[in-house]
């Protein structure tokens, strides 16, 4: 029992609840509020980990001084696949449901590529590097500098985007798009350049979650999948485009995560997330925080 | 004979009270019509007689079973058909298609022996819409629509046609147009027709009897002219200025 | 009569390519049986989720449980019972556990359903994988199993199955139910569909043939491993290929399954090192050149035609 | 130059060669799992197998019956999926006509692939398969070099932390089958060294944090860790340990720490974790043991995995002795392999049935930075330090 009170335990929980935030931020970005089925969004954060990876191997760069570098090359992806794919498919297709099922083909399509040039480029062997793994101990509690900053990070950056979404245009668009796309066209809004904005940001934030796990993960090519499906349980738990909702879901699976493990044991643990998880959309379809539709 | 009793209904959305102890009937062959503003609970009321919706309290009687606890699918087979508000046709099926549904599973399956095609055109012809049989429902216009969720509720084969607000939007001609259509069908069905309808001119001419909701309170219930005499229905409905 | 005509060209197509599978492996030797055994498999799993999915619009990204649920079925009563009661009981246990989930499940809608099928799936994956480890068995050997062509016939009879149950049910007064369902549930209860009903029944029925091919897939493999049977891309590959075939017609899964299974086969082994890239890039391709699938083209085609 | 599967590659070869014709190229098929699950495991494997082609080739190529011929190597993705591994060895045999066939990657792959060997009467030389299920292939055309078959894994991984005087032991493990097959064997043998097991839990193959059993760990007091683990989460472990100050002088991981990769991201840190694994370049007495590891650190600038890129490539040496032997054909390919013993990196080999039954099970310690076999006593190269 004072394995459950220890602060050690909360430090966990925190790092990776925040990690499970991020992830989840960046998939919000591109699924929950422009309902695109972004099943390639892990192999962004494998694309963010290659290039945290080569940044620090080649160049000797630390990925925390490159994570703008690093955001910049998925963001870019994200565009490309914006202008190259979907500005079209987001243009010209009437029904969610055709979009939704033509664009999980279309990611299904982009995770193979992603995966399998990546598998090219640098084989499959899993890569990992060494640094920022000293260990600090402040009063009984020892922390790994990388999964502290990878802490820090995350929380800074989910911070910043919730307040970014709350006090700029960009924002309101972002949710007036989410409840109702036609009128948000019909008030002025740029549709198109909101879209292409959640790409940039949904692909960006994805490429420093990358980052931040290469800090403290082997990394491989395929690599990604585990994250697609954490960054789904976390969003879908946190109701879809709920930016904030989504946040907070984050961080409490990684609570559920660790507590529930210490609490039975962890040969439990995906039966417990999934459990949960299950149970949850099951009782609450609209997600953990959404409101009940009438 | 009395086909629809409606006994002391109340309906709560958390502490909303959108219907309270709402007491009527409505008799064979009969058209009713209901009236009240926006939020007065019509299509409230509509949803807990065809089962969308379970009342709070009160039980809703058709010819002399009661309905409440019944799935919407039941209603239906016992003869209550009704029209949404906002248009629901079947996407991905045509007009014909989702008239030839309706019939299907409605409860007038059996009722004759003609093929399903023959028996949608009938229907499609009476509402105005034969010309468009084959055209994918989404593609209809605003007044076919409208019309489309009146074909499929006669599709069902009913005893009582629930019609919320066929005509709003409609232009004055398409309105003419459908209160000719819904008189039509009602003596050629041998229909009783509960009828939404905001146009205060509209109802009055089509209805036997009005029925007024406040709030989620009847408030009136008489011949058209005995509503429009009515006070209290004066007072909350043609605005306060009266008093 | 052109019902008619059309019901009497897709039963005649479907019998020549049964009995072309049936005779691949003399007319063409081992390997290309495992090839027909695959495009089988693909045909009744991709068929079985249209059943459900594709006339609902429920789209289930977890239909690999229902496979997985059958080969372990089979993986454990291996040479305690005869095959032909353990493949169809692996049937029965997929169709027994849809019709346990189906009220809960089915009443979530869109894309909550879709993660919620996945999420489902892969509980009972590591409920399975604990329940194994629980049982000290990790992994399971199924020596002495039919031979592959044996696997092949029973599997071309799934897959005709399938495609059968797939056509009968899309005209019947049920599957006419399932296609309302998908147009507007609200208005389908009104006109008379007893809805819920009719969607367990639909996923239940969607359940069966998977289950039977997952018990079959299990024999093919000497070795029975959980993380395999409940492989996730088996449900993405399902879904994709509905998607390229059309899912609302019992022709559309067929041929999302050959343009699947047969582009693959020409890819791997002529560019073993770009393959899965060439892969990404064609399904790419293909829903910007035919967003409304194969069976879309073919209409669009045979409209151009009869015009 | 590399020498692959491609038209290109044995275009080029003739040109190098000079000595042959394309034609006259011997050819070796398998399949890999380029993708999937396994696909972090394969390259181990492929780099020994394309280190030995190319070897061989720059040698003049492979004795075959007092000829030598220039090998030319064709594989295909099996995707991870066993069965489909099956299909492709029916292809390379039935449709590519190869003339020899190496293995592919894992139990699950060699057993399925057995099946389809067996009916062709065509002989392989598995490599990274352990598992006891691959005694249930019959004898005559399979054969398995590994000595870490987990029934011998187990005693002999009690019987070596007796030796150390360890008396108490914390395990964790994964739910998946190589670690839980070692479990079932390790317990009672643990039992039977009069060793006391203070924890022992599973944890899923999806684990992400280890905290709260590490935690339980640190709080048992025993005097070493066994964690039958896969790369993944060896790598997880590691992490985490040193963040808690696991210091239990005994620690010990399944497989994982003979890749290169993991001796790369924990340097020091990982000094003195025991692993499974039978072969080291250290071994002197294998005098191809130091030229195989040269070789392959100056072809691909990292270490082998001490594990599966031995493995892979001995089963190719076996192959290539028992061709200078016997020739190509199976008949007698499959005779001189079933009866002669092969000089190998790994010393010795000789198949008793399917298994190998010279190579002992043994264990290796990465000590300042090198992995030393440190048990059992004959073979070792170092004496076992505590961390």
């Amino acid at each position: 029992m004072d394995l459950l009170l220890s602060p050690q335990l909360l430090f966990s929980a925190l790092v990776l609840g925040s990690l499970y935030a991020l992830i989840g931020v960046g998939l919000n970005f591109v699924y929950g509020t422009i309902r695109l089925l972004n099943i390639a969004h892990g192999d962004l954060v494998m694309i963010g980990a290659y290039a945290a990876f080569g940044l620090f191997t080649a160049l000797g760069l630390s990925p925390m001084f490159g994570l703008p570098l690093i955001a910049g090359i998925t963001a870019m992806i994200g565009a490309g696949l914006y202008f190259g794919l979907f500005k079209r498919q987001l243009e010209n297709t009437t029904s969610v449901e055709q979009l939704e099922a033509n664009s999980l083909l279309l990611f299904f399509g982009v995770s193979v590529i992603l995966q399998n040039t990546m598998a090219l480029l640098f084989t499959t062997s899993p890569r990992a590097y060494q640094h920022l793994d000293y260990v600090i101990s402040i009063g009984g509690l020892d922390m790994t500098l990388s999964r502290l900053l990878a802490l820090v990070v995350s929380l800074t950056i989910v911070f910043a985007i919730s307040m970014f979404l709350k006090f700029s245009i960009y924002g309101l668009g972002i949710s007036a798009i989410i409840q109702n796309r036609d009128a948000a066209k019909i008030v002025g809004i740029d549709v198109g350049r909101v879209q292409l904005g959640s790409f940039i940001l949904g692909f960006g934030v994805a490429g420093i979650a990358g980052a931040l796990v290469s800090l403290t993960e082997q990394i491989s090519p395929f690599m990604g999948f585990p994250f697609t499906i954490a960054a789904f349980v976390v969003i879908i738990l946190g109701g879809l485009g709920n930016i904030s909702g989504g946040i907070i879901a984050g961080i409490l699976l990684g609570f559920i995560e660790i507590y529930s493990v210490a609490l039975t044991s962890a040969t439990y643990r995906s039966i417990l997330i999934y459990g949960v998880f299950v149970a949850a959309i099951m009782l609450r379809p609209q997600g953990l925080f959404g409101k009940a539709q009438t | 004979m009395t086909l629809l009793q409606i006994e002391k209904i109340g309906k709560s959305f958390g502490g909303l009270r959108a219907l309270n102890d709402v007491n009527f009937a409505v008799n064979n062959g009969e058209t009713v019509g209901l009236m009240g503003a926006n939020g007065a609970g019509k299509t409230t009321l509509f949803s807990i007689i065809a089962g969308h919706q379970p009342p709070t309290d009160g039980i809703v009687r058709f010819k002399g079973d009661q309905m409440t606890g019944k799935r919407p699918d039941q209603i239906c087979h016992a003869g209550i058909a009704r029209t949404f508000q906002i248009v629901r046709p079947f996407a991905r099926m045509t007009v014909r298609e989702n008239v030839e549904t309706a019939i299907l599973f409605g409860g007038a399956r059996h009722a004759s022996n003609q093929p399903l095609e023959i028996r949608a055109k009938d229907i499609l012809d009476q509402v105005g819409l034969v010309d468009q049989s084959e055209m994918p429902s989404g593609a209809l216009t605003l007044s076919g629509r409208k019309k489309l969720e009146v074909a499929r509720a006669l599709g069902t084969g009913p005893e009582l046609l629930l019609l919320d607000e066929v005509m709003a939007g409609l232009t004055p001609a398409e309105v003419a147009k459908m209160l000719d259509t819904l008189r039509a069908i009602k003596a050629d069905h041998k229909l009783t027709i509960f009828i939404i309808e905001h146009v205060v001119s509209t109802l009055s001419d089509l209805s036997d009897r009005i029925i007024v909701l406040h709030h989620g309170v009847k408030i009136a219930e008489g011949t058209p002219r005995e509503i429009a005499e009515n006070k209290d229905v004066r007072t909350v409905y043609f605005g306060g200025d009266d008093t | 009569m052109t019902v008619l005509r059309s019901d009497l060209a897709f039963f005649a197509g479907l019998a020549i390519l049964a009995g072309f599978g049936l005779s691949v492996g003399s007319l063409f030797g081992t390997y290309w049986v495992i090839v027909a055994l695959n495009f089988a498999m693909w045909i009744a799993l991709t068929q079985s989720w249209a059943l459900f999915s594709g006339l609902t619009g429920y789209i289930s990204l977890g239909n690999v449980v229902f496979y997985g649920l059958g080969a372990y079925t089979v993986a454990v009563s291996f040479k305690v019972l005869p095959l032909w009661v353990a493949v169809p009981m692996g049937g029965l246990v997929a169709a027994v556990f849809a019709l346990m989930i189906a009220v809960p499940a089915l009443r979530v809608r869109g894309p909550y359903f879709v993660i919620l099928t996945f999420g489902i799936s892969e509980l009972v994956k590591y409920s399975i994988l604990n329940l194994e480890t629980y049982l000290g068995k990790s992994s399971r050997l199924l020596f002495g199993a039919p031979s592959a062509e044996a696997v092949l016939y029973t599997m071309i009879a799934l897959a005709v199955a399938s495609s059968v149950l797939m056509r009968l049910v899309k005209s019947s007064t049920f599957g006419r139910g399932l296609v309302a369902i998908q147009g507007d549930e609200t208005s389908a209860e009104t006109v008379g569909i007893p809805v819920t009903r009719f969607k367990v029944m639909g996923f239940t029925l969607s359940a069966f043939i998977p289950g039977m091919v997952g018990g079959l897939m299990a024999l093919r493999s000497t070795y029975f491993e959980v993380l395999q049977v409940f492989n996730p891309f088996i449900s993405f590959t399902i879904v994709t290929m509905a998607i390229i075939g059309g899912s609302n017609d019992a022709r559309g899964p067929i041929l999302g399954a050959a343009f699947l299974v047969f582009l693959s086969e020409l890819l791997w082994s002529s560019a073993p090192r770009l393959y899965m890239i060439l892969l990404g890039a064609f399904l790419i391709a293909f829903v910007l050149l035919a967003p409304s699938g194969l069976v879309g083209l073919l209409r669009k085609y045979g409209e151009g035609h009869s015009k | 130059m590399t020498l692959r599967n491609t038209v290109l590659g044995a275009v080029a070869l003739t040109m190098l060669a000079g000595v042959a014709s394309a034609q006259d190229a011997v050819k070796i098929g398998y399949s890999i799992a380029n993708t999937g699950l396994f696909s972090q495991a394969a390259p181990s494997q492929v780099t020994a197998y394309e280190l030995w082609a190319e070897q061989v080739n720059a040698e003049g190529g492979l004795e075959v019956a007092g000829e030598k011929r220039p090998v030319e190597l064709i594989w295909y993705d099996d995707e991870s999926d066993p069965a489909k591994a099956a299909q492709i060895y029916e292809k390379l045999i039935s449709d590519d006509e190869v003339d020899l066939l190496l293995a592919p990657w894992g139990t699950p792959h060699h057993l399925n692939v057995a099946g389809v060997v067996e009916s062709h009467g065509f002989p392989m030389v598995g490599n990274t398969a352990a598992s006891v299920a691959i005694r249930e292939v019959s004898p005559g055309n399979v054969w398995f070099p590994t000595s870490a078959i987990p029934d011998k894994v187990g005693p002999e991984l009690a019987a070596f932390a007796k030796s150390e005087g360890i008396g108490s032991v914390a395990i964790l493990a994964n739910v998946l089958p190589f670690a839980q097959e070692n479990l079932q064997f390790l317990l009672p043998a643990l039992e039977e060294q009069g060793i006391e097991v203070k924890m022992n839990e599973n944890y899923p193959p999806d684990i992400s944090d280890m905290t709260s059993l590490l935690a339980q760990v640190k709080a048992s007091g025993a005097d070493a860790v066994i964690a039958l683990s896969y790369p993944a989460d060896s790598f997880l472990y590691m992490g985490q340990a040193k963040e808690l100050g696991i210091d239990q002088p005994f620690q010990f991981l399944l497989v994982g720490p003979t890749i290169s990769a993991f001796q790369g991201a924990f340097g020091a840190d990982a000094d003195g974790i025991v692993t499974l694994g039978h072969w080291s370049p250290h071994q002197a007495d294998w005098e191809r043991a130091k030229p195989f590891y040269d070789a392959y650190v100056a072809k691909y600038g990292f270490a082998p995995d001490y594990l599966d890129s031995a493995l892979a490539y001995m089963s190719a040496e076996i192959l290539e002795a028992a061709v200078a032997q016997a020739g190509l054909d199976h008949e007698k390919l499959r005779d001189v392999i079933s009866t002669s013993t092969f000089d190998t990196i790994n010393g010795p080999v000789r198949f008793d049935g399917v298994e190998n039954v010279e190579t002992p099970t043994a264990f290796l310690q990465l000590q300042g930075g090198e992995m030393h076999l440190i048990w059992p006593g004959d073979i070792a190269t170092s004496e076992y330090q505590n961390r």
